[in-house]
């Protein structure tokens, strides 16, 4: 295994038993199935997806907030799936996470301070109280929190979403964490005030060597964040590449969709919108053969060929741009 | 919809004890509650009630208020005023007491219920549900009737009979918290269940748990009321609902000494009434929607 | 297994955890139910024997909780030793009062409280919804029995219109069935005004909290939209959407209702299972105690079950079929 | 004559002495037939400046000031009856979050009825929920789904119902509140491409409301963006939406930097950049422009002096000392 990965998550498939009320198991739903990728040491991978792709299942599989049915997860070198009790516990400070909702992510009757010191007693940093609030306030500065002493005392309620965000990041990022995930972290906050927390991010993270899972549903801004971005459909990746090529030759059919609705600040004359009909399927009943193939404008331009219905399309292509279709290469 | 909420930073947090003051109906509880507990406490060391004090003869026998007996006599001619003040301390036991045992009962199953989920959850809720539907007061006399009476035995069953509703509500805040992103978010940084409990939970479930808590109070003492008036008190420890079973059994109604049954009745709406007040206003402060104009 | 059949096996296992509950009560905890008789009604020993041996006291435990099961089973209840009758006739007739008190008082309550419940939370904040939840928090801060007294007070002492004790005049000739049926309305009016004194104050608050959530729903800002009168707003979209919490609290007042019907029973002497269980525990009358609350549950259990389908009928995001 | 128009409106949330200015003097023109998009920042007083034109504000809210005329009546003081005979019936609203607008215990086919006959006594209920089911199949919606309950729908589904809602009289006016905020990409895609065909095959004005300028672009014929409560510019969609080095273009720094807030797929690939800072709090007494304290080209005359909206050109209007010199 290449001690340079910061994260490789190896054929990851996490299943949600659909239980009736009586307990008893009456379908599976297969949110993740069979998703393999690694990210390097301070490399940012994006998985852009819509809701129900899965992407939420594989943070919380990575932060064992899930457990995986199948596969396995190595963070900085540790397997960390087979882990539990309080080798778990202490495994964690390797990999934090930043949720989407900073009002409800952060305990609205605790202080500011507070939240950042628990990451720090939980994880059993500094040996005194002292000690540790010294670092929960350099963690604020560092955030652009200031003056730290002053909004250590605030509390969620009486920052804006902003503020609450930049107080999960440095709750996080105290630990000094070797993998970031970060799900939708800028989705919920105003536009105007996304660029000041994703370049906080990505200073941290490179002042760190940190290396970050960018949860997000929208393909423009994964682009622009990104090293690389993984494109999600029904629990598995169907095209992985720099987002370069992903925006401006996207091979996989749902991808050239997602890029061709792409809103566009800016009133020109775009190329004719793919607009996908209908809904993605839901987890418990996938599709035979491709999964996309209900949906696949290409399937239906090729007159619905079988091979579709029939086989799943596997991860194949040159190693920098990889995509999961039977006829990309026919268009 | 959009208000300019997100701007506005609101106040810091007065206290509980301020806001319930600050509500007209919390004040007049609390006014309320403090003077029946002065009144309980102090009263029957100045008014001691003497209950072998009986009347010599018929003339002193349900009589009327004079200027010895303020509130008249009961049917054996012993000072209804006195009895009045000795009875407001075992309501007043029995509430409080009651309720410190449903609290602990109620808030550990709903808080372990909530928290844990899975197989502890239906067993603790099954339970809770057979308590929760099974009539309890039909179900206190008949225990009463089979344990004795003794004011022990009293707050024993009442505390273990009304703690399903506090299990209940406990169970739904717990529920909706482990929602709260800042649950898994404490797991991912690795705290134990304990710890999060202890952090995240409680100081959530707590000011619900006090309003409840102090509703349980006015319950427990009508409960008290009630199993003494059928005739279950302790024979030993007179109580306004014992006063009021004697005046019933003695014929006090039909005869209209209404010194007699008036004083006990109006002392327990009182007392009840406060901690209602006080636990009705507690819900206003958690329950935003229901403070007038928010 | 689809809803229906689930929760009737649900509330016949609870009707077993209730009868099992009681013979444990009754049997094991404070020494056997034939000492306790024996103690207050001073049998002598062969009778104590023969008491004995028809509840399988003589055997073990088990043994005595299979001949329990067998005489429930056989709708036997035993014998009251008070009323020298066997239990399960008492404990009908009594039954057949409770009923007849408790549906009048039941209808009379939910509806007018449903109603004032809605006018206060529409209402919010007004005077006039101050003055009803204050009166309704001093009602319900009042000992049923109690309000009973006083009614009988000022009706059967102070007035003296109305009658204030029994179902019956005693001794009253009918001139027909519509005379018979008119002296025990006028009896049940007292009875019926106290239960309902005390328990609308619990509907009013109940529904006034439910509607007052529910007008904060984003629905009714789209009712408002639409154009509609404020009376269609609320009504057709509020209270409907309210009553559904209202279903689920009305459960637990079922159970305070048994509770509030015992001491109304026993102020105006109607003979029902209150007033029986009332005289029962005078005489330790263990037999019949043990039935009245064994009934109670029973009764309180299917009246769950009902408010429990009904709920399912009201609300569409759950389904009686599943 | 504009449909709509709506003119120094001000919007206060609470007391006189205490309250907040949510809407301060600020003017929205809407004429026949027209798309015009709505945004700015939360808290901004977008939706409380929609909400107050068919009067629909929150409790505690109040038109202070300034007038609204729908369809040449004035409407600001107008009766609970003349607002109602107007609501739905001439100004339909699609509020933000399709789950919560719908009621939970009546099936779509009865709510989007239930407008039609309050609106038309003469209307017989089947004929009513045959119109409905008419509505369901314009948004894409199977007829045989009438009588289902929002819940059986998805999040997209239950925006295709509220659209069939507000439909359902035939309005002049459609409000649409951030109608594809929480929806996913391909399903935003989905609703925008509805509201455009719809627009045409009914014949109505639009207002959508967004915080999103860029869902505004290709969907809105004139733009106004709104900062702090103020009104900071308004243009048709070609100007706010110009790039940089055409003629005419968005002028107020606000908007410039909310457009360069998105990153732009068609441009090289270069970080947002965001604005620093946060909006101002309303609660404190403001002078000098809103914006000064966040803009990069503030000169000493913002932090004093209220800038006026000007017309810079024909229809685009600015509220900035420097709107002809900005640089973008």
């Amino acid at each position: 295994m290449n001690s340079s990965e910061a994260l490789v998550v190896k054929d990851l498939t996490v299943e949600y038993a659909l239980k009736s009320r009586t307990g008893r198991i009456q379908s599976r739903a297969r949110a993740v199935d069979n998703v393999s990728f690694s990210i390097a040491t301070g490399e940012t991978l994006a998985l852009v997806g819509e809701s129900g792709s899965g992407k939420s299942s594989i943070a919380n599989a990575i932060m064992r907030l899930v457990e995986p049915s199948v596969g396995s997860i190595t963070v900085a070198g540790r397997e960390v799936t087979s882990l539990s009790g309080r080798d778990l516990r202490e495994s964690r400070r390797d990999y934090q996470m930043i949720f989407q909702d900073p009002f409800e992510s952060i305990d609205p009757r605790r202080t500011v301070l507070d939240t950042v010191m628990e990451s720090l007693i939980v994880s059993g940093i500094g040996e005194t109280d002292a000690h540790r609030r010294e670092r929960a306030l350099a963690a604020l500065e560092s955030v652009g929190l200031t003056p730290a002493p002053k909004v250590g005392e605030r509390f969620a309620h009486q920052l804006s979403g902003g503020q609450r965000q930049r107080v999960a990041i440095a709750a996080a990022m105290v630990l000094q964490p070797k993998l970031l995930v970060a799900d939708e972290p800028v989705s919920m906050l105003d536009v105007s005030l996304r660029a000041g927390i994703l370049r906080l991010m990505q200073k941290l993270g490179s002042d760190l060597d940190v290396a970050c899972l960018f949860i997000t549903h929208d393909l423009s801004l994964a682009w622009m964040y990104a090293d690389r971005i993984a494109v999600l459909y029904l629990g598995r990746i169907v095209e992985e590449g720099a987002p370069a090529d992903i925006i401006g030759n996207p091979k996989h059919p749902y991808t050239q969709a997602l890029v061709s609705v792409i809103p566009i600040p800016e009133r020109v004359n775009k190329t004719e919108r793919t607009i996908l009909t209908g809904e993605i399927p839901d987890s418990s009943h996938i599709p035979q053969g491709c999964r996309f193939h209900t949906r696949c404008p290409l399937y239906r331009a090729l007159g619905e060929p079988a091979s579709c219905r029939d086989s799943d399309p596997s991860l194949s292509g040159r190693a920098i741009h990889r995509v999961a279709c039977h006829h990309s290469t026919e268009e | 919809m959009s208000s300019p909420q997100v701007l506005h930073i609101p106040p810091v947090k007065r206290s509980m004890l301020a806001q319930l003051w600050n509500d007209r109906m919390g004040r007049v509880g609390l006014l309320l509650t403090t003077f029946t507990l002065i009144a309980a406490v102090i009263g029957p060391i100045i008014f001691v009630f003497d209950s072998g004090a009986v009347g010599a003869d018929a003339t002193t026998l349900l009589m009327p208020p004079t200027r010895t007996h303020i509130l008249g006599t009961d049917e054996l001619g012993r000072d209804v005023f006195s009895q009045f003040l000795s009875g407001s301390r075992v309501s007043l036991l029995v509430g409080l007491m009651a309720t410190v045992i449903s609290t602990i009962i109620g808030a550990g199953v709903g808080i372990a219920a909530g928290f844990f989920t899975g197989k502890l959850d239906t067993v603790l809720m099954a339970v809770t549900d057979f308590f929760l539907v099974v009539p309890a007061m039909p179900l206190m006399i008949a225990m009463g009737a089979i344990f004795g009476q003794n004011l022990t035995i009293i707050i024993v069953i009442i505390g273990l009979l009304s703690w399903p509703r506090t299990a209940r509500i406990v169970r739904s805040q717990t529920l909706s918290l482990r929602e709260r992103k800042f649950v898994p978010r404490a797991r991912s940084l690795g705290s134990t269940n304990w710890r999060i409990i202890k952090v995240h939970m409680i100081p959530h479930v707590l000011p619900l748990l006090i309003a409840n808590t102090i509703l349980v109070v006015a319950g427990a003492i009508l409960s008290e009321a009630t199993l003494a008036f059928i005739g279950l008190g302790d024979p030993n420890r007179i109580s306004w609902g014992s006063m009021l079973h004697f005046a019933f059994a003695s014929g006090a109604v039909g005869r209209g000494a209404w010194w007699y049954f008036m004083p006990p009745g109006l002392g327990i709406l009182l007392i009840v009434l406060a901690f209602t007040l006080v636990g009705h206003a507690f819900d206003k402060i958690n329950n935003p929607h229901l403070g007038g104009s928010s | 297994m689809s809803y229906l059949p689930r929760k009737l096996l649900q509330v016949l296992g609870s009707i077993f955890a209730v009868a099992t509950f009681n013979f444990f009560l009754f049997h094991i905890i404070p020494g056997d139910p034939i000492r306790l008789i024996a103690r207050t009604q001073k049998l002598d020993p062969e009778a104590v024997a023969e008491l004995r041996k028809k509840f399988g006291l003589d055997g073990s435990i088990i043994h005595q909780y299979l001949v329990y099961l067998k005489n429930l089973a056989h709708a036997d209840l035993g014998y009251s030793f008070s009323l020298h009758e066997g239990v399960g006739s008492v404990l009908l007739r009594a039954l057949g009062h409770t009923a007849l008190l408790l549906t009048v008082s039941t209808l009379i309550v939910v509806i007018i409280g449903i109603a004032i419940g809605v006018y206060a939370g529409s209402r919010q904040g007004k005077k006039s919804d101050s003055w009803i939840v204050i009166s309704s928090l001093v009602f319900w801060s009042m000992p049923t029995f109690w309000v009973g007294m006083l009614l009988v007070f000022v009706f059967g002492v102070w007035w003296g219109g109305l009658p204030i004790s029994g179902i019956t005049t005693p001794n009253a000739v009918y001139s027909g069935s519509l005379s018979y049926m008119m002296d025990i309305a006028r009896h049940l009016i007292l009875p019926t005004l106290t239960l309902a004194l005390v328990d609308i104050a619990f509907f009013i608050m109940i529904t006034r909290t439910s509607l007052i959530e529910v007008m904060h729903e984003d629905y009714m800002l789209t009712a408002r939209g639409k154009g509609l009168s404020r009376k269609t707003v609320v009504w057709k979209h509020g209270v409907r959407n309210a009553l559904l919490p209202v279903m689920t609290a009305s459960a637990l007042y079922i159970s305070a209702l048994v509770g509030g019907a015992i001491q109304v029973e026993v102020v105006y002497s109607w003979p029902g299972m209150g007033l029986l269980m009332y005289n029962s525990v005078l005489a330790r009358d263990y037999p019949v105690l043990e039935a009245c609350f064994l009934v109670s549950s029973i009764v309180v259990l299917l009246a769950n079950f009902a408010s429990d389908v009904l709920y399912r009928v009201l609300d569409p995001r759950v389904s009686v079929a599943r | 004559m504009n449909l709509l128009d709506v003119r120094n409106l001000c919007v206060r949330y609470g007391s006189e002495q205490t309250g907040v200015l949510a809407v301060d003097t600020v003017d929205l023109r809407i004429g026949q037939g027209e798309f015009v998009g709505l945004a700015g920042e939360s808290g901004c007083g977008k939706t409380t400046l929609a909400m107050a034109i068919p009067n629909l504000l929150p409790e505690g809210a109040t038109v202070v000031s300034g007038s609204v005329t729908f369809d040449g009546q004035d409407i600001t003081h107008a009766s609970e009856e003349t607002l109602n005979s107007i609501r739905w019936k001439e100004i339909s609203v699609i509020f933000q979050g399709a789950l919560n607008a719908l009621n939970p215990v009546k099936s779509v086919g009865w709510q989007i009825a239930e407008p039609m006959l309050a609106h038309d006594s003469g209307l017989s209920d089947k004929d009513a929920l045959a119109r409905a089911r008419e509505l369901l199949d314009a948004v894409g919606i199977s007829k045989s789904r009438s009588s289902a309950y929002p819940h059986e729908f998805s999040g997209g589904m239950r925006q295709r119902v509220m659209i069939a809602m507000a439909l359902a009289c035939k309005p002049k006016l459609v409000i649409a509140d951030e109608p594809i905020t929480a929806l996913d990409v391909m399903t935003q895609a989905q609703i925008l491409d509805l509201l455009r065909s719809l627009s045409s095959s009914f014949d109505l004005s639009l207002l959508l409301i967004s915080h999103d300028l860029s869902v505004l672009a290709d969907t809105c014929d004139r733009v106004q963006v709104m900062y702090a409560g103020k009104a900071v510019e308004s243009g048709s969609a070609e100007t706010i939406f110009a790039s940089a080095d055409s003629s005419e273009s968005a002028a107020h720094p606000y908007t410039n930097r909310l457009l360069k807030s998105y990153p732009n797929i068609l441009h090289e690939r270069v970080f947002i950049d965001g604005i620093p800072g946060y909006p101002p709090d309303l609660s404190l007494p403001q002078t000098g422009c809103r914006f000064a304290a966040r803009c990069d080209q503030v000169q000493s005359v913002c932090r004093t002096q209220e800038p006026a909206l000007i017309e810079l050109h024909t229809n685009h209007f600015v509220a900035c000392h420097f709107a002809e010199q900005v640089s973008r």
